[in-house]
C-alpha cells in the first residue's frame, strides 16, 4: 500500500513511473476513464490500475484532439497565425492572441501605443476572470454540487462574453488583439459597462465562497486531497494557479512584467500546502486580483491610438524570439524562429495545460479512486490547449 | 378448503420450490436470490400464524440483513470456476436414503398434529412478546445476546486476520 | 546573475560550451544562449541544476527544429532563485538515426515533451523511460514535423 | 370541513354490507374491501411521483437562476405525463452479458416494496389502510427488502461499473438502515406503541393550550431525533450528499446505467415515492401526523407537512456536493449511530423523571384503546391480551 504523503514529498524520477498499464494487475482491477467520460474535461483518457479502492498507478492518455496546429503556422503568415491560437485554450482565447502578439512584436521591437495596452490588460484580465468562472463552475459538478456551475458558467461568464460580444463580435474565438494593437478601439459605453460587471462580481465571488469554497463537505472532499508540493510542482513544469497553491511566488506578471502590469498594483493569492483545495481557493482569489487590476486600468486609461505602426504585410527579421504571459492556466509562452519570410520557420507553443497535465503520473498514485476526479479537476486543463 | 388453507398451501408449494432452485441451481447469485425468497415466505408463515411482530422481523433481519450480506459475498467472490463447480456429490445414493429416512420421520410426526381449519383472530402481540422477553424470559434472552457477541468477536477475528 | 559570470561558471568545467552571438537587428530577452555539444549534454544538465550559483531548477520548455542539414533540440531554463535564464541548443548532425539523451533524470517536466519530439521529429531519446508516441495515434507512418515530411492524406472529403 | 376520512369509512362499510347481501361469507366480503382500498392508496401514491419530478425540476430551476421546464403545458405542467410517455416508447435493451430475469427481477424488487410500505401510515382520521400494530417495524423491514433490487440491478446488469454501484448502494442503505432504526427509538419508547395510528394521535395534546405536543418539540431528544432520522432517511433513499451509487461523475451512473425505457423509469418512481415516504414518516413520528387546527381537513395538515419535508430532501439536493464513499460508511458509524443511542438514553433518562412514580413499562390496560374501524376482525384489537 503506497501512504500517499510520503510519496509526494520526495519528486519520484521519471523512470519510476509505470509505463502504460493496459492490462489488469494481477490484484487489482483496470479502469479507463474516458475519453468519454463525464468529467475529464474533455477529450482525455487516463488509464488508471486500482486496488480496491487505491489507486496504484495512472497514465493519461492524450492526442485525441491534436490538430497539428505548429505545422499549420509554418505555411501561414503572421497575421494570419492569431487565428490559430484562439482555438488553443478555446476557454482563453484573448490571452492566447495577446501571449503570441507579444512574441511577434517583441522580434518586429516595435511599440504598443498605450490605449491599445489599457485594453489588451482589461480584456485579458476579463477572460481570466471568465476561464477561472468555468472551472468554479465545473470543479462543482466534479464534486457533486449542481448549483454552482449556473451561478459561475451560466450567470458570470455570460455577461463577460456579452461585453466581449460588443467589443469585437465573437464570444469564444475573438482574435481581437492584433500584432502592434487591438484590432478596434472600446464601443462608448463599454467602459462603463465593464465597470458595473467589476462592482457586481465582487459580490458574486463571496457568493462562490458561501456556496462552496466553504461548505463543509466540499472541504472535506477536497482539503488535505492530491497534495503536491513546491518541489514536485516545480520539478514537474507545473505553472500557474497549481503552482502557486504549493507555496511557490511564481507569476509572469510579476517575474517577468509585460504590458502595462508594472503600472498596477495587485498581490498573487498564494497556497501553503498545495491541496486541491488551496487550488480552487487561489482561483476564487485570483478573480478578485483581476478584478482589482480592472478598476486600476479603467481609472488611468485615456482616449488615443489602438494600433501601433506595423505594415499590413510584413517580415520579420531572421531569429528568434520567446513570449510568454499568465494564462489563466499557466504560463503560455511562443517561440518563434523566423527565417525573415513571412512566415515562421518553427513556431513552437509552450502550453501550460500540456505540461501541468504531467504530474498526474505521480500525484495520482496512492489517492482513492473517488478522489481522481477531484485532482483531476483542481488541475484544471483545457485539452485544445493539452493537444494543440 | 377455506380461502386460509388455501393460501397455505400455496406459499408452502412456492417456499418448496424456491427451496428445490437454492439446491440445484448452478447460478451461485439466482441460488442466493431464491434463499432469500424461501426466507421471506417464512416470514410469510408467521404473518398466517398471526405473530405480526415475528414476521416483521424475520422479514428486517433475515430478508433484510443477512441474505443482503450473503449477497454481497457472491458479488466480491467472482471467482469463474465457482460458477461451475459440480452440483451433486459423488455418493449421492447414501445422501437420497439418508435424505428419505428423515423425511419420512417427519411424515410420521406431523400425522399426529391436526392442522388447524382456519386462522387465529389477529391479536396485537408486539406488547405480548415485549412482556415475555423481559419479565419471565429475560434470563434466556439474555444468555442469547451472548450468542451474538460470541458471533460479533469471531468476525472481528477473521476481519483483523485479513489485514495483518 | 548577468549572462556574463553564468558563462564563466559554466565555461570553467566545460569549455566546450560556448555563447551563441547575438545576430544583427534582432533584440533578445535577458537570456544567454548557449550552444552545448551532445555529447556534454548530460553532464551539463546536472551541473546547470545542481551547481549553487547556476541552480536552474524549472524546465520551462524542450523543442526540436529541423534546420534541413541537421536538427537541433532547444531547452529553456529558468532558475527561479537566481531570476536568470538560460537557452541551450544542442546541434544534432546525423540525419539518418538522430538521437539526443534525455534530461528527464534531471528535470521530469521534460517527460511529455521529449516524447513529443520522438512522435513529431524521430529524434531518439536516449535513456527515456516511456519512450512513446504522445499525440499520434501509435500505428502513425512518418514524422509530421520535419521539413521533408510529404502529408499524403488519404482521402478528401 | 369536509374531512375524506369518515365519509371513506361509511362508503367501505356500505360496500361490505353490499358484498355480504351479495353472499360472500364475511371474510371474503373483508378481503374484497381491503383489495378497494388498497387499489385506492397506490393510484394515490402513484399520482404523487408525477407532482414530485414537476416539483424537483422546478425548486432545482429556481434555485439556479433559471426557469426549468415551461414549453409543455403551461408553465411546464405536462412534462412529466411527457417523460413517462416518452419512456414508455423507448426500446428496452438488456445488456448481452447480463442475466436477462435478474436485470427484470431487480426492478420489481426495487419499486414493489416502498407501495407496500404506505399500508400503515395514518393519512388523517380513520383513514389508515391497516391499523397495524408493528406499523414502523413493519415499514423498516420492508423497505429493506429494495436493498436487494440495488444488488440485484448491480449484479444483472452485467457491467463491472454497476456491479461496484450496486455494491456501494447496497452497502450504504444496509449501514443506514442502523441509525434510522435507532433513530425512531425514542418515539417508540415515549408513546410505547410500534403503532403508527397511536403515535400519531398521541401527539394531538396541547402544551397549557396552543403549544402542539409533538415530538420535536421535546427540548433535545426530539431535535436530535428529528434530525438523524432525516440524515439517515436522504441516505436511505441515495439522494445527495449520499448518492455515491449513482455519483455520475465517478462510476457513470452506478447500478442503473444499463435500464433503459419503463425500467429505467421505474427505478425513478421508486425513489421519489420512498422519498415521500420518508417525508410521511418524518410527520407522522416528529410531526403529530395528521395533527392541526380544525380550519383544515386532517388529511390536508398531513400532506402539507409532507410537502414540507420533501421539499427539504429537494433542498439538500441542489445545495450539497457528494460525500466521498469512506467518509460516509464513517459519518454514519462513528457519528450517526453513537448520538441516536445518546439519545435513547436520554429519552429513557426524560421518561424516568417524568413519571418517577408510574413503573416505566406501562401495564396492560393503558394500552390505548385505538380508533374502531374497518372490518369486524379488527373488534379483537380492543379485548387486552391476558396471556
Amino acid at each position: 500500500m503506497i501512504d500517499p504523503p510520503l510519496l509526494n514529498k520526495a519528486v519520484v524520477p521519471a523512470s519510476a513511473l509505470d509505463v502504460f498499464p493496459t492490462q489488469a494487475p494481477e490484484k487489482g482491477m483496470f479502469i479507463s476513464l474516458g475519453p468519454h467520460h463525464p468529467s475529464t474535461h474533455g477529450v482525455l483518457r487516463v488509464a488508471i490500475t486500482t486496488e480496491g479502492e487505491i489507486v496504484t498507478g495512472a497514465q493519461p492518455d492524450i492526442g485525441y484532439l491534436h490538430r497539428a496546429t505548429e505545422k499549420l503556422a509554418e505555411k501561414r503568415t503572421y497575421p494570419q497565425i492569431i487565428v490559430l491560437t484562439d482555438r488553443l485554450d478555446y476557454l482563453a482565447a484573448m490571452t492566447n492572441n495577446w501571449s503570441y502578439c507579444l512574441a511577434v512584436e517583441k522580434m518586429l521591437n516595435v511599440a504598443i501605443p498605450e490605449r491599445a495596452d489599457y485594453l489588451r490588460m482589461i480584456v485579458g484580465e476579463l477572460q481570466r476572470i471568465a476561464s477561472h468562472c468555468v472551472f468554479i463552475g465545473t470543479y462543482g459538478i466534479d464534486i457533486g454540487a449542481f448549483t454552482p456551475f449556473f451561478y459561475s458558467f451560466g450567470r458570470e461568464r455570460e455577461r463577460i462574453l456579452d461585453l466581449f460580444e460588443e467589443l469585437c463580435g465573437a464570444r469564444l474565438t475573438y482574435n481581437y488583439v492584433r500584432i502592434g494593437g487591438v484590432m478596434a478601439d472600446a464601443p462608448d459605453g463599454w467602459l462603463d459597462k465593464v465597470k458595473v460587471f467589476v462592482k457586481e462580481m465582487y459580490a458574486a465571488a463571496d457568493e462562490y465562497d458561501k456556496l462552496l469554497t466553504y461548505n463543509p463537505i466540499f472541504t472535506d472532499r477536497t482539503q488535505g486531497i492530491g497534495i503536491m508540493t513546491s518541489e514536485v510542482a516545480k520539478a514537474w513544469g507545473v505553472t500557474g494557479p497549481n503552482l502557486r497553491a504549493s507555496g511557490e511566488r511564481a507569476d509572469v506578471r510579476i517575474d517577468d512584467p509585460y504590458g502595462l502590469y508594472p503600472r498596477v498594483k495587485f498581490d498573487i493569492p498564494i497556497g501553503k500546502n498545495g491541496d486541491c483545495w488551496e487550488r480552487y481557493k487561489c482561483r476564487v482569489d485570483e478573480v478578485r486580483e483581476s478584478l482589482k487590476i480592472i478598476e486600476q486600468a479603467l481609472a488611468q486609461i485615456q482616449p488615443g491610438e489602438t494600433m501601433g505602426k506595423v505594415a499590413k504585410y510584413f517580415r520579420v527579421p531572421p531569429g528568434e524570439g520567446y513570449g510568454h504571459l499568465e494564462a489563466p492556466r499557466g504560463d503560455l509562452g511562443f517561440y518563434i524562429i523566423s527565417d525573415g519570410s513571412p512566415s515562421p520557420y518553427r513556431f513552437h507553443i509552450r502550453a501550460p495545460s500540456f505540461i501541468n497535465l504531467q504530474v498526474l503520473q505521480q500525484l495520482l498514485k496512492g489517492w482513492k479512486v473517488a478522489d481522481v476526479i477531484a485532482i483531476l479537476g483542481s488541475i484544471d486543463i483545457v485539452l485544445g490547449e493539452v493537444d494543440r | 378448503m377455506t380461502l386460509p388453507l388455501g393460501i397455505f398451501y400455496a406459499l408452502s408449494a412456492l417456499m418448496i420450490g424456491f427451496s428445490l432452485v437454492v439446491v440445484t441451481s448452478r447460478n451461485l447469485f439466482r441460488g442466493a436470490m431464491c434463499l432469500t425468497a424461501s426466507m421471506g415466505f417464512v416470514a410469510a408463515f408467521f404473518a398466517l400464524l398471526g405473530g405480526d411482530f415475528l414476521a416483521a422481523s424475520q422479514l428486517l433481519i433475515y430478508v433484510g440483513g443477512v441474505m443482503v450480506l450473503i449477497l454481497f459475498v457472491v458479488m466480491f467472490v467472482q471467482t469463474p470456476d465457482l460458477f461451475r463447480a459440480r452440483q451433486t456429490s459423488v455418493r449421492w445414493i447414501p445422501a437420497l436414503l439418508l435424505a428419505g429416512g428423515v423425511g419420512a420421520l417427519f411424515i410420521r410426526a406431523f400425522c399426529h398434529i391436526e392442522s388447524p381449519t382456519e386462522l387465529p383472530v389477529l391479536q396485537p402481540t408486539s406488547t405480548a412478546l415485549g412482556h415475555l422477553l423481559l419479565g419471565d424470559m429475560a434470563v434466556p434472552f439474555e444468555v442469547i445476546s451472548l450468542v451474538l457477541l460470541a458471533a460479533l468477536v469471531g468476525a472481528l477475528v477473521f476481519g483483523l486476520e485479513r489485514e495483518s | 546573475m548577468s549572462s556574463v559570470n553564468i558563462l564563466a561558471l559554466l565555461q570553467a568545467k566545460f569549455p566546450d560550451i560556448h555563447p551563441i552571438p547575438q545576430p544583427a537587428g534582432q533584440t533578445r530577452g535577458d537570456e544567454v544562449y548557449l550552444d552545448v555539444p551532445l555529447a556534454r549534454l548530460a553532464e551539463a544538465a546536472h551541473v546547470l541544476q545542481s551547481d549553487p550559483g547556476l541552480a536552474f531548477n524549472f524546465l520551462s520548455f524542450v523543442t526540436a527544429v529541423d534546420w534541413k542539414t541537421h536538427f537541433e533540440t532547444v531547452y529553456y531554463l529558468v532558475s527561479t532563485t537566481h531570476r536568470h535564464k538560460a537557452v541551450l541548443k544542442v546541434k544534432i548532425e546525423n540525419r539518418t538515426t538522430p538521437e539526443v539523451p534525455t534530461v528527464t533524470h534531471v528535470w521530469p517536466s521534460a517527460d511529455w515533451q521529449e516524447r513529443e519530439i520522438w512522435d513529431l521529429f524521430g529524434i531518439r531519446i536516449t535513456g527515456h523511460y516511456n519512450l512513446r508516441r504522445i499525440l499520434l495515434p501509435d500505428n502513425w507512418e512518418g514524422y509530421p514535423m520535419r521539413k521533408d515530411y510529404v502529408a499524403t492524406p488519404d482521402r478528401y472529403d | 370541513m369536509f374531512e375524506i376520512g369518515p365519509l371513506l369509512i361509511q362508503a367501505f362499510t356500505y360496500a361490505r354490507q353490499f358484498l355480504t347481501t351479495l353472499g360472500a361469507t364475511p371474510l371474503q366480503a373483508v378481503v374484497g374491501i381491503k383489495f378497494l382500498q388498497t387499489t385506492l392508496t397506490i393510484s394515490i401514491i402513484l399520482a404523487i411521483p408525477l407532482f414530485l419530478v414537476y416539483a424537483e425540476r422546478k425548486i432545482s430551476a429556481f434555485m439556479q437562476a433559471r426557469l426549468g421546464p415551461m414549453h409543455t403545458g403551461p408553465w411546464g405542467l405536462l412534462q412529466t405525463p411527457a417523460d413517462t410517455i416518452k419512456l414508455l416508447f423507448k426500446e428496452d435493451i438488456v445488456p448481452q452479458g447480463a442475466d436477462r430475469l435478474l436485470h427484470l427481477l431487480a426492478v420489481i424488487l426495487a419499486a414493489a416494496p416502498v407501495f407496500v410500505c404506505f399500508a400503515p401510515v395514518p393519512w388523517g382520521t380513520g383513514f389508515p389502510l391497516i391499523n397495524l400494530d408493528t406499523g414502523i417495524l413493519f415499514v423498516f423491514a420492508v423497505s429493506g427488502v429494495s436493498t436487494l433490487g440495488i444488488l440485484a440491478a448491480g449484479w444483472g446488469s452485467g457491467n463491472k461499473f454497476s456491479m461496484l454501484g450496486g455494491l456501494r448502494g447496497a452497502a450504504q442503505m444496509v449501514s443506514y438502515e442502523i441509525p434510522r432504526a435507532l433513530s425512531v427509538v425514542p418515539v417508540v419508547l415515549f408513546y410505547s406503541s410500534l403503532n403508527l395510528q397511536t403515535i400519531a394521535t398521541a401527539q394531538m395534546e396541547r402544551w397549557h393550550g396552543w403549544m402542539p405536543k409533538w415530538f420535536i418539540f421535546y427540548p433535545g431528544i426530539g431535535q436530535i431525533a428529528f434530525i438523524v432520522f432525516l440524515i439517515a432517511s436522504v441516505a436511505e433513499t441515495n439522494r445527495i450528499p449520499f448518492d455515491i451509487p449513482e455519483a455520475e461523475s465517478e462510476l457513470v451512473s452506478g447500478y442503473h446505467t444499463e435500464y433503459s425505457g419503463m425500467k429505467f423509469a421505474f427505478f425513478f418512481l421508486a425513489e421519489y415515492v420512498y422519498v415521500f415516504l420518508s417525508s410521511a414518516l418524518v410527520t407522522t413520528l416528529f410531526l403529530g401526523g395528521a395533527d392541526g387546527a380544525a380550519f383544515l381537513p386532517s388529511w390536508m395538515w398531513f400532506l402539507g407537512k409532507t410537502l414540507l419535508i420533501v421539499f427539504l430532501f429537494l433542498w439538500f439536493r441542489w445545495t450539497f456536493p457528494r460525500l466521498r464513499v469512506d467518509r460516509l460508511m464513517q459519518f454514519c458509524w462513528q457519528f450517526l449511530l453513537p448520538l441516536a443511542l445518546v439519545n435513547i438514553v436520554l429519552t429513557v433518562g426524560w421518561m424516568m423523571c417524568k413519571t418517577p412514580s408510574q413503573d416505566v413499562l406501562p401495564t396492560q390496560a393503558a394500552i390505548p384503546s385505538s380508533e374502531m374501524h374497518g372490518s369486524p376482525d379488527d373488534a379483537g384489537l380492543t379485548k387486552a391480551v391476558e396471556k
